[in-house]
């Protein structure tokens, strides 16, 4: 059965792609946020993920209003980037992992998850950045993409999506491989985008919800969307995926390594690295 | 379901989607290269295609961020539309939050110096 | 608040949008299948129901492997119908009730069904043909398309399309409305067209099952899906679609009509009206 | 999960769906009559369009249902081949069985007799 080495949360703000692309990972604006997963490329050499299943959300590249999935899993051979609108540099296509994308599907219908099926699915900067950010020297991982509307209300409660995680960590589990298996969520923290709040980031929350990941992961699922779009602003209700990631990680986790910098962009940058014990 | 309103901010739900559809849908349009250059080659043309209507298609034409997301725009579509425009999010802000850009800036740095401890 | 005058299920054979269209309601081979409808018209002339919630499964007209949802809600003002391949006539648009739509999604994802939310819908034969047998004279109430998916495995089970139906008919029923509200489910009865098995019908099973949802609603939802295919073949699983509607009609129920006929095309074709009590 | 197989019956899953998406997507296309007369126009040149695997194309050209299925395909899609070709479901039926039409419509016509009570 395939092992899940354990999770990884970062933002995944677009302008990341314009700063690699530049090559100004070393300039003051971006230094104290490209710094922090340093530490992160050190474990990942060490333990050598194969596999990245990746709980993101997509920011109206694949889906439009017309069918616009709560949750949807990729099973495709194959995952191409494509231009957003706003001109950072299209990378490269990303591996798919079938065979475990629709051992996954299997899984979730099973459990009473009503998934959307992609065998085609463009991704976008949140899905492509965060594995540039892991593994700047080339991708080395095979992956399988989950996508959670973040985009129209109603969204998924904090309870549905961690409870999300954690039957994508069972299918892991039981997926029939020997490969190891790393679990990514990408987005947040807090930020908003738009409205006259626009510039909204709430530091205190940030940490207080950073560090249950590591010991009392449930924390966050007390509250209702509502309430996380209050204390985390409209786009930092995507902390939604790290809750999935956490979910997917069962049981102790030792924390690797940690950052968090305001601001990138409009937003609080935060990331961790939890090894599953 | 009634819920206390977040002040500064619109939800994009049911109702908005519905207000927004026409709008949103010419913004999705905007990720392919050609379409942004057809809009940027006739605007007029370009939104009576995507029938726009006449709220959303005047706050188009005064680039009116808060107009666009009354008019049901979201922000995730306007985004592209801000694309075609060359602002980025900090131009986003200022323009919302009627700041200069560089004090937009300035406001969101010093979020740094937010005390950790306070509740949350 | 609405209320939920009953429900009722028929089996959605394209060949019928064909004999409809060139008037063949009377010939020997059509005349048991449409007479099986008229006692169901007396009935809705006098309960006048003006929304009517559709149940139904398409079949390659608005969803493809690229996207595919396990559960649809169509929350779109008109929903067209569109050339099929096959050139059955194409029939105008019809009519929205999107406050309904989002009001049941706003109460399936509360419940945590992961709906995918359409605003833009073309709807195929399924959901068509059979509100022209329901009114033939012209179709008079507003609609909400639901789409469970039978193309594709994993289907979702016998029980959670049950539990599906059971969280429409709450909402519809907590709809701030005082409209008259049905609940429709095509699809079925047993029939299989791919394959070496082509032509099963298991006439057994289907009157088991029409009788079931009478008084033991929650008969079928025993079964697997596995199940259900071996005993009513590959497309009779598309009785999720009444399973459904049994669920979203809850309580006891009064049969006001029902209709079994062999064949319609491959099909065993059922029909029953189920007036709520 | 390993059930038992439902003789002369494949489920359409993610081992087919994986399998047959390329000929499916091309029978997906046909929903549209103006490619309908693309493929009628030139067979080779539209399967190639769509990259079928050459057990796919040659099934196509031989009409193969049973062939098809076993390429991936999905029996909704293919309906939409069976439309070009102006086969209903009951010549697919009696394609699939090897029976004749007459024969394979005699067939449904004696399940009219199941006895209604036999265990299900
Ligand atoms: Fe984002
Ligand atoms: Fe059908």
């Amino acid at each position: 059965m395939a092992r899940i080495v354990g999770g990884l949360t970062t933002s995944h703000v677009p302008a990341i792609g314009g700063a690699i692309a530049k090559g100004l990972q070393g300039e003051p604006y971006w230094k104290p946020f490209f710094d922090g997963f340093l530490p992160v490329h050190r474990w990942l050499d060490e333990v050598k993920p194969e596999v990245a299943v990746v709980f993101y959300n997509d920011h109206g590249l694949n889906f439009f209003l017309d069918k616009m999935p709560t949750f949807a899993v990729g099973a495709a051979p194959e995952y191409r980037n494509a231009d957003e609108g706003w001109g950072i540099p299209t990378l490269p296509p990303f591996q798919g992992q079938p065979d475990l994308s629709w051992h996954i599907i299997e899984h979730l219908v099973e459990r009473e998850f009503d998934v959307t099926t992609c065998q085609e699915m463009l991704v976008d900067h949140a899905f492509t950045l965060p594995l540039k950010l892991f593994w700047p020297q080339g991708v080395p991982v095979t992956t399988v993409p989950v996508c959670i509307n973040t985009v129209q209300f109603p969204l998924p409660s904090a309870r549905r999506c961690y409870a999300l995680g954690q039957a994508v960590g069972e299918a892991i589990r039981s997926w029939d491989s020997d490969k190891r298996v790393v679990v990514i969520g990408t987005g947040g923290l807090s930020h908003q985008l738009d409205g006259e709040r626009a510039g909204f980031i709430n530091k205190p929350f940030d940490l207080k919800f950073m560090d249950s990941l590591v010991n009392d992961p449930e924390w966050a699922t007390q509250y209702s969307i509502h309430e996380l779009v209050e204390k985390t602003g409209t786009q930092g209700v995507e902390l939604l995926m790290w809750l999935a990631t956490r979910g997917a990680v069962p049981g102790r986790v030792r924390k690797v390594h940690t950052n968090y910098h305001i601001p990138i962009s409009n937003t609080a940058a935060g990331m961790m690295a939890l090894e599953a014990l | 379901m009634q819920q206390r309103p977040i002040p500064g901010t619109i939800l994009f739900d049911g109702a908005q989607a519905m207000k927004g559809y026409a709008l949103n849908r010419m913004c999705f349009s905007f990720n392919d290269a050609v379409n942004r250059a057809a809009f940027k080659a006739d605007e007029e043309a370009y939104m009576q295609h995507y029938a726009l209507s006449p709220g959303q298609a005047d706050a188009i034409r005064r680039r009116d961020v808060l107009g666009l997301l009354a008019a049901g725009g979201n922000v995730y579509y306007l985004a592209k539309f801000a694309g075609i425009l060359g602002l980025d999010v900090q131009d986003l802000g200022a323009a919302q939050t009627g700041l200069t850009k560089a004090e937009f800036k300035e406001r969101l740095l010093r979020h740094q110096t937010q005390p950790a401890a306070a509740h949350p």
